[in-house]
């Protein structure tokens, strides 16, 4: 047997390194007939905003080559509902649960913090930051230094459980936001987020998604992701979770490899559901294969 | 209950122009499976990642049926498989067509195309209750008939191009013959969406009780993606986003906006 | 027959909107032998640079979802050799012959423009920004607005051919350099240049690209390709050139329908060496079967 | 003169564990490729992008042969190919093996594996000449074998696992075997890395001629991507990058500097 415990920083540790990436699985509960939820470290959740949200219009998904684009729009429950319907199942669940949060500012980053720090069956949070900041003029928190410090300062001195920020790759220079969010208090770094794209139907004229420009995700990016965490690994000390088209145990090695310390699976669920049985194993063989006692061994391990 | 399977093709044979009918081996669900409801296909090594939907167009004993048309890369491929070719599948998925509450309505079914293949499993469900109903079957042209006769149903074919039956789309067709079927009517349609469209503006003006199949592209088909929206207008809100995947694929008639640029 | 005649500013004009991409077409005779060079509306070279360059040590190529990441380093011939070995059959070339420049510093950049401006045979530069200038401490010349409009005023001083920026798509903003070249008064810009990529080898835990990061390519960023093209169309009136994952007539179309006046084809080549011959077969059929008459009618049509 | 061709598949048969010959037809090349050299097959809709080079094997009047062995997606799609299956391949590509100068040296072939294929071809040319070669092949065990008897050479077959034949790797066999074949000898080898770097060293040990066919991981095939560079000594330079798809893929022995971390 291998050891797959994973500690990210002091304030969390997961039974093994694989979560679920926000929107591909929903709040755990929804396929929990098909998947069996406990066989990953901990769900990230769906981003959950203050306010219930339709999302956008559609068309919203569109494939493209090895992958996808989305424009859900943060289309989710909202945070009150969420207490409501979905905490009986999360509260037995035995992995952990890291609730993604997202907002239009501040203030609406800070009141879903507050009011579901106090939850103890809840053992984190993730920040996505590839929001539009409406008290900024639209610009993304992820992609200014200032507003995403000001924004890590307020969310971490609000809660003592895990934090972790989620980065967008749609950056010049990915030290930048991983630096700063170090320097805030951040407990982790997740990366990456979706990257931009877009597609258009030559037979309408009309864009394949209906906000036009979505985010890319699925094996094509998983290079993008690859290069994204080599760099930040080398400028921060914070656990980074690596997310980015990873399909197969291969990708996972090849992420830990980089400096990731945990991954998250996202739009292979929805190409093979199953994905996480098939990756355990993998890992299990990998690590007795190669004399790997404890999975956590092999992060950053890559000769570059 | 929906289940992810590895399993086998037993079957599958070209039954019109680019229209293959497959039947694919999981014994443990075909007892539970409705009409109306579809299976995910999951294809291994391609460029496009997403599973493909398709209706259940019938069981038997051991057996889940399918009927597909040719229309781009993966249903390609699907067409090049052999007896014992190792597929996986996730079945069932999706709602189902609702039996009318009334005693005697008269069932009528609308098919546009592959459109078929739900209807097909609807008809066998109404035989076994000793229903025959009206099934209007439209495509393009005599080839591209999925079906050509039928003995569980009263079969009333069109084509485009005016090459078999009544000259015309499968919609004017229905409309054509409307006076002459028994009121009150139930009306199923599945479709291409141009069709979908007529039929929900058809069943809104003659007031008719109408359920729709619709089609979307799905990331997951699972209800967790939430990419496959369609504007549903309910009692309780104006207008709202539901999922084809989860809520759907089949609504009724008047729940359905179908807008322009809905594809 | 369609009209595919492409005029890109005042000074240039194609037979049709089909140029290759540097670095994967050579200088144009390596493969005359199997693709009809004729049917191009010009060639781009390979990165041209002051001296002869070795390259890169192997790896230098590997194959990622739909895509390649390379790193090659900019091998190549430098500008003498080519002057005496590739002008003879570029100068009996019917199509555009356009010079692609790489550089360490913007006198490496000068000088060579300097030497091929004078060559009558010679129809215009494309200006690889995506290089670390020494200079500024190895920051690329195209990510930093200041370094790329010196460059760009530079380069315009020297030279009345059309003179187009080649963008790279790793930063924050495309609108920025976009805004930029056109503001130092480029003809046009083209994009994107490859996407920061990488992939480690498990069992060696080597990385698979010998300078750990490279470029990414093909069809896995054809959608990072779009969406820029969008944006930068909405900022700039000067013609873009789009490259990124072209493979089809119905990308060509798509590119065009985003906003770009022509296009580069380029991993295509290793894939499918005679692309172009669909390509433009497709391209005539689409415009007859939707009544277009010119090509450049369909140039950022997309309902966007 | 190397053309980009659509054709079918002639024959596609399995020699031995994993491996498979290919017949291919192109009539109108066979009569100018030359031992050594190579073709890319191309493969559609696949995530992976790369065509595939595979060394010739063998011509006959309107075939090429290749024989290769199951690595991975791409070579476990071609053993599904049957007959009449159409496929693109550029052909033929590279440089190819030169017969020594002299007239009375021993030819000696040195096959790991399925690098058996060049040499094959090239065995077929020296028995067409009179020339009946020396072949070493080695296998990791006997089900590995691509051949197991040979009409046209002297044929040596090592196991690793002492399966068949000499037990130990090919470098090995012929190194025991060295000092009874008459000198001078001339070499030619293609087999795995390992196996090449264990010739090259030998051949510079033994002032050996030798001549090894190597292999790169390929983007183009063509020359034009500069991907699959070989650090190479040459007369005029100390240590150069050459192109294994153009410039090669056979180099003499004396050439390569195969470094440590080269695939
Ligand atoms: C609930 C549901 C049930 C369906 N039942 C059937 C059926 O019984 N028989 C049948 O032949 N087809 C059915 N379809 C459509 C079928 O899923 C598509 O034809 C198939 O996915 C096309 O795959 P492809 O790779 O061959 O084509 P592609 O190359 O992907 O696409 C070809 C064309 O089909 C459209 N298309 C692609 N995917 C979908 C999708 N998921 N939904 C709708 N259109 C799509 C594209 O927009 C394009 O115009 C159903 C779709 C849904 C959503
Ligand atoms: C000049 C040349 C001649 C060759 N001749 C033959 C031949 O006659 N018979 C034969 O069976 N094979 C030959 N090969 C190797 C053959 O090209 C690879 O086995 C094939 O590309 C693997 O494809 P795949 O998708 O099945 O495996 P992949 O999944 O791509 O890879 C499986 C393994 O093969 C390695 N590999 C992948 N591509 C190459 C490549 N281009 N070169 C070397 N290793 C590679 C990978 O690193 C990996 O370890 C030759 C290679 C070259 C460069
Ligand atoms: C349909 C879909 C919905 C997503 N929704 C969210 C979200 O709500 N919040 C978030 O932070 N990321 C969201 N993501 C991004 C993923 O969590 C992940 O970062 C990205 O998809 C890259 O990983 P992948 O290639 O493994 O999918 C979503 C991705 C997809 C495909
Ligand atoms: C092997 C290879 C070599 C390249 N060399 C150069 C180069 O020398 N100069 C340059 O500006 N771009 C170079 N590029 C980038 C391409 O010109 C193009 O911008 C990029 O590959 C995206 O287009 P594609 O996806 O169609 O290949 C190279 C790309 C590849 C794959
Ligand atoms: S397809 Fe994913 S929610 Fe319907
Ligand atoms: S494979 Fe492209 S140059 Fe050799």
């Amino acid at each position: 047997m291998i050891d797959l415990n994973t500690k990210l920083g002091n304030r969390l540790s997961l039974s093994n390194p694989i979560l679920t990436a926000s929107g591909t699985f929903g709040y755990g509960d929804e396929i929990s007939d098909i998947v069996d939820v406990e066989l990953y470290g901990g769900i990230v959740t769906k981003s959950l905003t203050l306010k219930p949200r339709e999302g956008n219009p559609p068309p919203r998904i569109v494939e493209t080559p090895s992958g996808m684009i989305n424009s859900i729009g943060l289309a989710n429950i909202g945070v009150d509902l969420f207490l409501e319907e979905k905490a009986d199942f999360l509260k037995i669940y035995r992995g952990k649960v890291i609730i993604n949060i997202a907002g239009r500012t501040d203030f609406e980053y800070c009141e879903i913090l507050k009011l579901l720090t106090e939850e103890n069956w809840i053992d984190g949070f993730e920040i996505n930051v590839s929001c539009p900041n409406v008290s900024e003029g639209g610009i993304e928190f992820g992609t200014d230094p200032k507003i995403l410090s000001n924004l890590t300062r307020k969310l971490r001195d609000l809660t003592d459980k895990f934090l972790m920020i989620k980065l967008s790759p749609n950056v010049t220079d990915i030290r930048i936001p991983a630096e700063t969010t170090q320097k805030c208090g951040a407990d982790a770094v997740s990366m990456i987020n979706t990257v931009y794209g877009s597609a258009i139907d030559i037979n309408t004229k009309k864009p394949l998604i209906n906000s036009v420009i979505g985010g890319l995700s699925g094996p094509a990016i998983k290079p993008i992701a690859i290069a994204n965490i080599i760099k930040a690994y080398q400028v921060i000390d914070i656990p980074i979770i690596g997310i980015g088209g990873i399909s197969r145990g291969e990708d996972v090695i090849e992420f830990m490899l980089a400096g990731a310390s945990a991954v998250q699976l996202g739009t292979v669920h929805f190409y093979n559901p199953l994905a996480i049985n098939e990756i355990l194993q993998f890992l299990e063989e990998y690590c007795s294969q190669n004399n790997i006692l404890s999975i956590g061994d092999i992060i950053g391990k890559a000769e570059v | 209950m929906r289940k992810f399977k590895e399993t086998g093709v037993v079957e599958n044979v070209k039954i019109a122009r680019d229209i293959y009918r497959l039947k694919i081996k999981i014994p443990d669900i075909v007892n539970s499976v409705e009409p109306g409801q579809f299976l995910n296909i999951y294809f291994q090594d391609s460029p496009k990642i997403f599973p493909r939907p398709f209706s259940i167009a019938g069981v038997d004993d051991n057996n889940i049926l399918i009927i597909y048309k040719v229309v781009g890369s993966q249903t390609e491929k699907m067409s090049y498989w052999q007896k014992g070719f190792k597929i996986k599948v996730l079945a069932p998925l999706g709602n189902s067509f609702e039996l009318d509450s009334e005693n005697n309505v008269s069932y009528v079914l609308i098919a546009g195309g592959v459109g078929v293949a739900p209807l097909m499993f609807f008809r066998d469900r109404l035989f076994l209750m000793g229903i025959t109903p009206y099934f209007f079957i439209g495509a393009k042209n005599r080839n591209e008939l999925p079906i050509a006769e039928d003995t569980k149903s009263k079969l009333y074919l069109s084509t485009d191009d005016r090459s078999l039956g009544f000259a015309g789309n499968v919609v004017e067709h229905f409309k054509s013959m409307l006076g002459s079927i028994p009121k009150p009517v139930s009306v199923y349609a599945c479709g291409p969406n141009q069709m979908n469209k007529a039929m929900a503006k058809l069943g809104i003006e003659q007031e008719m009780k109408l359920q729709v199949s619709l089609e979307r592209v799905m990331a997951c088909g699972l209800g967790i993606c939430q990419g496959c929206t369609v504007k549903i207008k309910s009692a309780t809100s104006d207008c709202h986003y539901s999922l084809v995947c989860k809520d759907g694929p089949v609504f009724k008639g008047e729940e359905i906006i179908l807008t322009a640029d809905e594809r």
